[in-house]
């Protein structure tokens, strides 16, 4: 079966700084792989690559079988990216941010709401505009946004930053789920307890390149679950 | 894409009617260029009768500039540029969304600044035949330049001076056929009319044109 | 509360006022003379100057506001300067279009450059200026402190306006009545002078109407305080979870 | 508050230096616009001549829009003026630093601008001695009445639409005032141009007043 | 002697929601205070509440002895805010933002440049802009602004977020040694293990106010050292 992910020597640029220097990567559909490493290492860098955000300049780089030097446009509706900014209308409510970026992936009206029933959105906070948040209550209706889309890899930088115990249960929950569905998701995060509990796999980032051997893969390697497609 | 471009529409259209800048300040900001500029062309001497058509474009033409610099800041905000790459939504579509949107909110303006100068500088809106479809095909020719511009500019940091830069010089021809349009409409000279609007309607199809075809291009760089 | 925003006072006023304009009418159209050099059009002075002096009035009140509510804070003043300057647009409003439909017979056009002419526009877009930033989606204290701000600058705008005749040479009439020794007819005077009075009490009327209006709006606001403050305790009570518990 | 106002200008003329914004973007605006409206008034009636200090006055003035929308998108940025109200500056230190990195870059784009008129409009520039002091006076007032609204508009999330409209009508009378004492200095007519700079001066004078009183005021709320 | 923080009833509007409820918080100088509750609980207005940031409508709040409720500036420059926005110039390198800030507070360019190695941003990030920075170098560079203030009390919002390793246990370090030298700190985090780990106290907050007993208390409170001043 082919990988979910494929990186091999990636090279990528910002500016003239070579963030990825030279990336080895290898996801298997379904698997659940933590990116671990010190700031600036190219963890969030690795993920906006692979969402066809940013450009591979050399090496190889396959993304749910899309070869992303050649086509970095087609890969990007199939992935759900909760990166660092929000990306959400600040004026506008919850609810029609949620359903606008729900039509906008081609999902329709019942998984905005399914969404935003799951991210705990669907009360009060419906009709607050988003630029009233709080930061976690942000996050969480980016995260609502993702989950609206039905994505086939989810590309997670910290994605528990700024969520109370909850939000934290919650998010758990959905990459378990994600994963169970055939869902392969890639999570950046510092917070390396609570993100090794959920993941297949640690990988360390460092440099712009990943580190051979993860130093604090103390565990057995969870095996890939076999029953999905 | 037309599913696309009401989706975008509707959104800055929703947009509008929460917060109502069209309305409370570009509208007044309009209004006040007319009456600024009027007196700064010094009004004994005889300039402003020549100079009306001008200055109902430029009056326009710097309203244009506020809404696509309103309509692009709201999508230049915290990542929504992100969003909307990896969105499914066609960059076509995106583009027709904005020149929409933001051509709407230019033809009200119109009709409220016909209004102003018609009473204002006593202007005589003679041939109206020639007037409406001049207003429609050059708001057409400004929404689709600024949404292009617009696009290209919101990216970056330095988007409020690099708008206008790039946005006025590639405005300018619409500013001087439509001019020319309205003099024509305004001395009952139609012959002449006609063939500026047509001019119009050519600039107005090369831009919408043109960001059908770059559009893509530009969300992806700025 | 009665429901309304009138009282004994207001009614008296607003009484007086109707009867007010029922006399300017009359004065305005019937007693008063034609004018020897300006025909029946003169009779448009007598809603064109006072609405334009009683609009200069109501923004130095929403200048007056604006600084007291930046001195103190004062609730009562920051509703006065908003209210008052409203109505001044309207009625400077009604001084434009007065003086346009004046100059259409007198001067042959609506409209001229002429340093009044355009001293009183930028005044007007100004105020809708300063009522846009008075509509501005946000906290009201905030609001009304930057309103407050851009409130005092209504001052020099109006006294630039005031003195345009003075300062250019305009088209437009310079100060005729204002000075001591009046050269127009006396029932002429009279009936300016009614008219001043008439649309003072108009204001005023309408001044106390807004304000209370404004001021049961802020109160509105504020009883939700009370049920907001225990509603969002509330919050803390079912486990302060965003998600309601199935 | 001047060791503040020196710190808060010194910043903004390194990130000038840094990013060339108003040398690259502000000025070639200024100097379109100059060429466009010229376009736009019809060349050939002759009514430029007429209208050359206008038009320069004009192009200053949008200019000051657009260099005032820089130098506070700079200061509106991700918590940007939390952080200035935490520090030890005294705001009207901030203000008088505001006003100076923005005056000495208008000043630069004035001594460009009038070069260009010179050459395009084929103007005379008699009476050095009134216009250095008349754009010295007239760029005092527009950095600091800019400078007022740029920091009550830069909070808000409107601020690319209500700066221009707020701005505009206070700028006005230095508009009217420098255009009608570069008049009088084209034309040679000495004493009625001084009576111009005066109110200039006036106007500077109290703008600078007003805003070292309420800046904290604006500061804090907007 | 007097609190650093003493708020009793303290009720605080944004537009016109209560995002503080009546909230009583008292902490003695030195003492470090964890503030932790669910999204929207109230956490962050509290910090800039305290910061004099946020006015403080009715009740009671005084704040290093200042009383907010009548001048809330004085107290500013006394305080250390890590907020959840960076505060700084995107344009500017991390060196010219920590020496313009540092020099805003009132402290000098060698304050600058020992937190500037403090937080190992000496080295390459230096001149680099900060907009080009990573998540977590830029948190760093407001940590470092943070620092250089010398501020009596500090505020930091979610502190550990996108920081490293190394950077997590810096800044416990960090608040350790200034609460050791008579620094207030009151956090507000969700990382609950890490951040107890650090904490004298941990305070509950939900629906703009503090719950008087709070649940995950399970160690006894830690002394505040009698030896600060
Ligand atoms: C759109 C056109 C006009 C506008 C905007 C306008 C505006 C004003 C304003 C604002 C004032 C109040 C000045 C003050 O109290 O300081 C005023 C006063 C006056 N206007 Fe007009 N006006 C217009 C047209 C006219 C015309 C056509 C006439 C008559 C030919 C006229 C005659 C007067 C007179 C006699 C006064 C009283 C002058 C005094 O004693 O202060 N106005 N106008
Ligand atoms: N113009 C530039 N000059 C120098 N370095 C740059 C430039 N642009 C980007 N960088 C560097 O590129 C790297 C980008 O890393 P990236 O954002 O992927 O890190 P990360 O692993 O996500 O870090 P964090 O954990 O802090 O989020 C950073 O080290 C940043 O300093
Ligand atoms: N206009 C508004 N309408 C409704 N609610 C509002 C409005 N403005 C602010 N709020 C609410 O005020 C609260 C602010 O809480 P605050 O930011 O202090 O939370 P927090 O405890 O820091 O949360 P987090 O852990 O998510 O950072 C939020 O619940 C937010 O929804
Ligand atoms: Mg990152
Ligand atoms: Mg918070």
């Amino acid at each position: 079966m082919e990988p979910a992910v494929h990186l091999r020597g990636a090279v990528s640029l910002i500016g003239r700084f070579p963030a990825l220097a030279g990336v080895d990567l290898e996801v298997a559909p379904a698997e659940v792989v933590l990116l671990q490493g010190p700031n600036g290492a190219g963890k969030t860098t690795i993920l906006r690559c692979c969402a066809g955000l940013m450009a591979v300049s050399s090496g190889e780089a396959r993304v749910l079988g899309v070869d992303l030097v050649r086509d970095r446009r087609s890969v990007r509706r199939r992935v759900g990216l909760l990166g660092h900014a929000s990306g959400l209308y600040d004026e506008l409510t919850v609810a029609d941010n949620v359903r606008f970026w729900a039509r906008a992936a081609g999902s329709d009206q019942a998984d905005a709401q399914a969404a935003m029933e799951r991210l705990g959105l669907a009360g009060r906070l419906r009709d607050v505009p988003v630029g009233r948040l709080s930061a976690g209550q942000r996050r969480r209706t980016s995260l609502a946004v993702m989950v609206a889309r039905r994505a086939e890899l989810w590309l997670l930088d910290e994605p528990h930053a700024g969520l109370d115990q909850d939000g934290r249960d919650l998010i758990d929950g959905l990459i378990g789920d994600a994963s169970a569905a055939g869902v392969t998701v890639l999570i950046a995060s510092h917070e390396r307890e609570r993100a090794e509990a959920i993941v297949h796999r640690t990988v360390t980032v460092a440099g712009g390149t990943v580190r051979p051997a993860a130093p604090s893969q103390d565990r057995p390697p969870v095996q890939v679950p076999a029953d999905v497609p | 894409m037309f599913r696309d471009a009401a989706l975008i529409a509707g959104k800055d259209l929703r947009l509008e009617a929460r917060a109502r800048v069209a309305l409370n300040q570009v509208a007044p900001f309009a209004l006040l260029v007319l009456v600024l500029f009027a007196f700064a062309l010094d009004p004994d001497r005889g300039v402003l009768d020549q100079a009306t058509p001008g200055l109902f474009w430029i009056a326009v033409l710097l309203s244009t500039l506020l809404a696509v610099q309103r309509g692009f800041s709201v999508e230049a905000a915290d990542g929504v540029r992100d969003s909307l790459r990896l969105s499914a939504l066609d960059p076509a579509g995106i583009f027709l969304g904005k020149v929409v949107a933001i051509g709407v909110q230019l033809l009200v303006l119109e009709a409220l600044l016909l209004i102003g100068v018609v009473v204002l500088y006593d202007a005589d809106p003679g041939g109206i035949a020639l007037l409406v479809p001049t207003c429609l095909a050059a708001t057409v020719g400004l929404a689709a330049a600024g949404s292009l511009y617009g696009v290209l500019s919101a990216g970056l940091r330095v988007k409020e001076t690099i708008l206008p830069l790039l946005l006025l010089p590639v405005l300018a021809p619409v500013l001087i056929a439509a001019t020319q349009a309205f003099e024509a409409g305004f001395d009952d000279r139609m012959g002449e009319g006609w063939r500026w609007l047509g001019l119009l309607v050519v600039f107005a199809a090369a831009y919408i044109g043109l960001g059908l075809l770059v559009f893509d291009t530009l969300l992806e760089e700025a | 509360m009665t429901g309304t925003t009138s009282s004994r006072g207001t009614r008296v006023l607003g009484a007086l006022t109707l009867a007010g304009m029922a006399a300017l009418l009359l004065f305005a159209l019937v007693l008063s003379p034609q004018d020897e050099v300006q025909g029946e059009a003169v009779r448009m002075l007598y809603v064109h100057v006072p609405t334009a002096i009683v609009a200069f009035t109501a923004f130095f009140v929403t200048v007056a506001g604006s600084i007291v509510y930046l001195w103190k804070r004062s609730e009562w003043w920051d509703i006065t300067a908003h209210a008052s300057a409203e109505i001044g647009a309207v009625l400077l409003g009604a001084t434009l279009v007065s003086g346009m439909l004046w100059g259409r017979v007198s001067w042959g056009v609506y409209w001229t450059w002429d340093a009044r002419l355009t001293t009183t526009a930028l005044l007007f877009v100004f105020v809708l200026g300063y009522l846009a930033v008075r509509r501005l989606p946000m906290e009201r204290d905030r609001r009304s402190r930057l309103a407050a701000v851009v409130g005092l600058l209504l001052g020099p705008t109006t006294i630039v306006c005031h003195y345009a005749t003075t300062w250019w040479r305009t088209l437009h009439q310079g100060p005729t009545i204002t000075r001591l020794n009046p050269e127009i007819d006396g029932i002429m005077l009279f009936t300016l002078m009614l008219g001043m009075v008439v649309f003072a009490l108009l204001y005023a009327w309408l001044l106390i109407h807004r304000f209370r209006v404004l001021w049961l709006e802020h109160r509105v606001e504020d009883l939700g305080l009370d049920a907001a403050l225990a509603e969002r305790r509330s919050e803390a009570e079912d486990g302060g979870t965003l998600v309601p518990s199935p």
